[in-house]
């Protein structure tokens, strides 16, 4: 598979956008500039932007609880993100989604939920429509390990293989469900095989190399726009923080942790680029520099937004 | 005008709003060559095609996010649900899903759906074919929820539900499916929000809905031999419902019923009574305000068993003396 | 696999017991004599009885909204059944269930289910609470090829394979989910294939041949008694009558009902027992006739007796 | 006598209840190692094992079901769904199969099980996080709805909840886990159906569920600097509820406030304020009714919008002032 160096650059980019919106996002909530809770994706972000990369602009996606990565890959404005993490009126929602419920649907995110497997009914419907609507696009479903044994998983991969629709479901198994390893949770050792319930492919990608998941999503792409149906793709990858900001980590080894660290995937795919002389160190410095002054530009621009008023509590509840 | 049945009417606002936006289709059970369980879409598969009157495995879960996943993508899903029963294998796709994207989403996002939906007993279906669950959807914000009467309400209340952008459970009551009654030919919108008052009255007020309009109504011509005359309020929708008709009735009464078929605690009856007793209602009243609901019992197979586990006419009949001779 | 005349002749005559009971109830309901709706077995006798046959008696089933042949199969008293069927304050459940509810708790049949798919989960249960337990009883679980699309399916069959319970997962393929052919509804050909996304072992066997059955459901049963986990077992079958009083049965044609009509289950055994002189013709009348009187009596003892009453409306809603 | 927060109480229920009766079991997601969500059932792990404390994937459906099928069989599980907006998935097996099976099968099975559940807003969770959906299962009849406002109330309740042969719905309050209280070490029961006076007093009834004890509690506190003496009554248990209690406290304050987090259209306060105008104390009654209860919006993720979705203390002292000051 050939890549424009730009394209390449572009995903680097991507990917470093990420990294830095989460670390910077986790340094906030740990000031108590934020309420609630978060789920971070550090370590997961090749799978976002290897599979995001392979749509066109008004192609869909359907996002999870840990939404951020999906969202920046998929060409949200980090100011909004950013406004949203913090409860702004400037957010994506207003202030009335917070980190699990960020949406774009005008760049065709159709949000995150914060219910394990809920996007998945959503995806079916989305490629339902658009088959319907014949617009030739796609939608990718992310969805974690844990959300593949939720019944809302089986239905809906069910009905996208029996109507042949133009989705992707894409499992980021990144070893837990909160605390519950796929060990534990599964008999089997791919969470691909599932696809064999349903009649269609199925594929094992590793997660942390970002051209690997490019590669094999964009043939799930190809194939769902040809009108010949669904994938199921599960990228092996990990998750480096906690499951959400109550977690202490009991439940697996700091060596295990930190052996996954090792495998970076930015680390990996920035190492690559400038092996293949794609890019230089000094070029990557840039990348770094300038991803990070957007990180701080969309801080600021949120610290500066109004808060949403209480007068318009009601906004939204109905059309 | 021409009578046809409330079935009918359904099938009749459908036929018609999908003949006008090709983006309205029917996603469902057994909805295409079978008709439905209880016949409402059958013939529309001939003229619309299997895309339009999509036959779905039995899969709740997956009909109602199917539904929305359309809905926020330019389509205007029409779900069934075959029984109500089993809308409670779909309530994390309509209740955390389908009501809340929008608000969740800053007001980005537009969920035209409905979903379609027959309630109710007196068909010896048993304990888990014959519930009444209204009152749970009229309990989450971002829902509507309508619940017609008459063929002709059905019809106008289908015809506005469709061109809401709303989420919409739509119930339907089985046992009202083959009642007849005038319905004009050409579509009309019943405005969602807005009682209609099925019968004027002086005396006593009867909130009934669905088909204890019926049995209200039934009542009230008995009632009136006794010289009792009531007033015959019929919400029609119960989210958002009409607040000041049903006050101004009260008013003028200074009594009322709320009568529904769904189990008596925690029904919306509880809804309708604590709304009138917080109004300016209150200070009108010259009696308490009574409920009338199902037994809180699971509905029992046995037929005898059955017919006393929810309100009959006699039931009506009594609770209104009870009320008027105190 | 050698079966003592015994054995043989009560498969048989519980199969007869089956047939005869449908069809007088099929008759009453004509006669206007029950309410409701009520869902069939005919031609389906062979997976009931060859299953349950397997079973010792304090063994588990849970069965389905088609379930008269699971209950007789598992030893029910007819004269209850009927009863209930009819609504009476003698039926198995006081008249409060009907056809769709019968349940025979103390001999282990643990109740039909109205849902479509809703014992699956509770089967699950039925084969943790014998693992912790440590009883070394199992249990069968039925259900249609429509309710292998349910979302429960997929979660109780996972739960089941991780903690290896002692479930039979019985799926009796009778080809439609109410109008819903199986072409349709799976993208797949057999339904035990989804054994495959659990981990444990799938089989698929001729459902209207009652020994081919009770082999294949025994080896499932060795399998969990031992603690080696669950089955999923497709047993391909036809319904004879309509879904259920609604039926106008459109969705299928004429010729392909009668094609399965050759394949009876109980004629085939018949004539195989006869055929290897288990049986004679005489043997088959007396059994028959027996058979027969057995459900009149049934029917009598219904038809007097007497209906629940009003005053106990509420008995059993709460323990 | 000694402090303990509300989870430690409900940790200590299911600890004493674990060691008395082997049949007791605990079953749900992340309950083990990690201690739940909310740290409630942290350490049990570590005493009772891997099969009493059980672990489960993300099933909710599959876990009630495999709750109701050990239950059936002779087990006595307390399982877990992890926020109470997930029990919308497993509303089909809570609904139509644990709060029925007894009643179907004519009275001959038993269903001795919990399902605890966290409900409630104020974390930032959002939406799909922060519902209180309690009304829904005061509707079903054959479930029992518990939901204690102290850690006494917790742990006596939860122990009555797990020895009771029924399908109990325990809901239990986010913001109430680290609140403390004094609990005794001993096990005790508090029979169910039972309301508690958290306080008593002479000019208003406030009859309030969960965490708007609490906060009636300090609303109560202000009044009193007003020469306002209010009365509180928790009822504790919603399904079957003490009636009794409240119409006593109604007869002799002739005012009533129902408070609840739940978004206020039919919500519990509708069946409070309903029972309380059809039953003999509607005689006493010198204002009308009133409920305070959750916007109808979803719950909003912005902390100040968060906090004026649900009433406050501050707004059960304005709503007692508006009665009173009538
Ligand atoms: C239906 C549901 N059950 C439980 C939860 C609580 N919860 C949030 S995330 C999570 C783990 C999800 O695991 P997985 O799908 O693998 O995604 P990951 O967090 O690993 O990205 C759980 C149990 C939830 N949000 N929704
Ligand atoms: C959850 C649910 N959805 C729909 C129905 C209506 N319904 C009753 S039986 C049936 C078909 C079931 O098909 P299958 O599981 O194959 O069993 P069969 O009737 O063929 O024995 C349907 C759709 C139901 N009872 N429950
Ligand atoms: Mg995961
Ligand atoms: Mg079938």
């Amino acid at each position: 598979m050939k890549f424009t160096p730009e394209k390449l650059i572009d995903m680097l980019i991507k990917m470093y956008k990420i990294r830095f919106f989460e670390e910077k996002v986790d340094y906030l909530f740990a000031l108590g500039l934020v309420h609630g809770t978060m789920h971070l994706s550090i370590g997961q972000e090749a799978v976002a932007v290897g599979a995001i990369s392979t749509l066109k602009p008004d192609d869909y996606i359907l996002s999870t609880h840990r939404g951020h990565g999906h969202c920046i890959a998929k060409g949200a404005d980090i100011n909004l993100m950013m406004a949203e993490f913090l409860g702004k009126e400037t957010g994506y929602c207003r202030g009335r989604g917070g980190s699990m419920h960020i949406a774009d649907v005008e760049k065709g995110n159709l949000g995150a939920t914060g219910v394990v497997g809920g996007g998945i009914p959503i995806a079916s419907g989305v490629g339902l429509s658009i088959k319907m609507r014949k617009t030739g696009q796609v939608v990718i479903c992310f969805f974690g390990d844990g959300a593949a044994n939720q019944g809302a998983f089986h239905e809906s991969l069910n009905l996208a293989a029996i109507w042949k629709l133009p989705v992707i479901f894409l499992c980021e198994n990144n070893m837990y469900g909160m605390s519950m390893s796929v060990e534990k949770a599964f008999a089997i050792e791919n969470i691909a095989k599932r696809a064999g319930s349903y009649g269609f492919p199925g594929e094992v990608v590793d997660g942390n190399y970002v051209l690997a998941v490019y590669k094999v999503v964009l043939k799930a792409v190809e194939r769902a726009r040809k009108g010949k149906g669904p994938s199921l793709i599960e990228c092996k990858t990990y998750r480096w923080k906690g499951h959400s900001k109550s977690d202490q980590n009991l439940y697996r080894s700091k060596e295990e942790i930190e052996s996954w660290k090792m495998k970076c995937p930015i680390k990996r795919f920035k190492e690559k680029l400038i092996a293949e002389k794609i890019i230089t160190n000094e070029e990557i410095k840039i990348i770094e520099e300038n991803a990070k002054n957007i990180i701080e530009k969309a801080v600021d621009f949120a610290k500066n937004s109004p808060e949403p008023s209480v007068e318009e509590i009601f906004d939204g509840v109905y059309s | 005008m021409r009578e046809i049945t409330y079935a009918e009417a359904i099938r009749e606002a459908l036929r018609q709003e999908m003949r006008k936006d090709k983006n309205v289709f029917l996603i469902g059970e057994d909805l295409g060559i079978y008709g439905g369980a209880f016949g409402v879409t059958y013939g529309l598969l001939d003229e619309f095609g299997e895309e339009r009157v999509r036959d779905t495995p039995i899969s709740e879960a997956a009909i109602a996010g199917a539904a929305l996943g359309a809905a926020i993508t330019g389509m205007r899903p029409v779900a069934e649900i075959m029984f109500m029963d089993f809308t409670t294998i779909a309530m994390e796709q309509i209740v955390n899903q389908a009501a809340k994207i929008k608000f969740m989403f800053g007001g980005k996002a537009k969920v035209p759906m409905v979903v379609r939906t027959p309630a109710g007993s007196g068909t010896g279906a048993a304990a888990q074919h014959s519930q009444s669950l209204e009152a749970w959807f009229t309990h989450v914000p971002g829902l509507k929820v309508v619940m017609p009467s008459t063929p002709y309400d059905a019809k106008g209340l289908l015809i506005s539900s469709i061109r809401d952008n709303n989420p919409i459970i739509f119930i339907e009551h089985k046992l009202l499916y083959k009642t007849t009654g005038e319905v004009p030919e050409e579509e009309y919108e019943i405005p969602l929000g807005v009682a209609d008052i099925k019968r004027k009255g002086e005396d006593l007020t009867i909130v009934a809905t669905s088909i204890m309009v019926q049995r209200a109504i039934s009542a009230s011509k008995e009632l009136e031999k006794d010289g009792i005359s009531v007033e015959i309020v019929d919400p029609r929708t119960l989210k958002p419902y009409d607040k000041k008709t049903i006050i101004e009735s009260v008013k003028k009464t200074g009594k009322v019923i709320a009568v529904h078929e769904a189990c008596k605690t925690g029904g919306f009856g509880a809804e309708i009574a604590a709304m009138i007793s917080e109004s300016e209602a209150f200070d009108y009243l010259d009696a308490p305000i009574k409920r009338l609901g199902g037994l809180d019992i699971p509905i029992p197979y046995n037929r005898n068993l059955e017919r006393h586990a929810v309100p009959q006419v006699e039931d009506i009949i009594n609770a209104a003396k009870e009320l008027i001779y105190r």
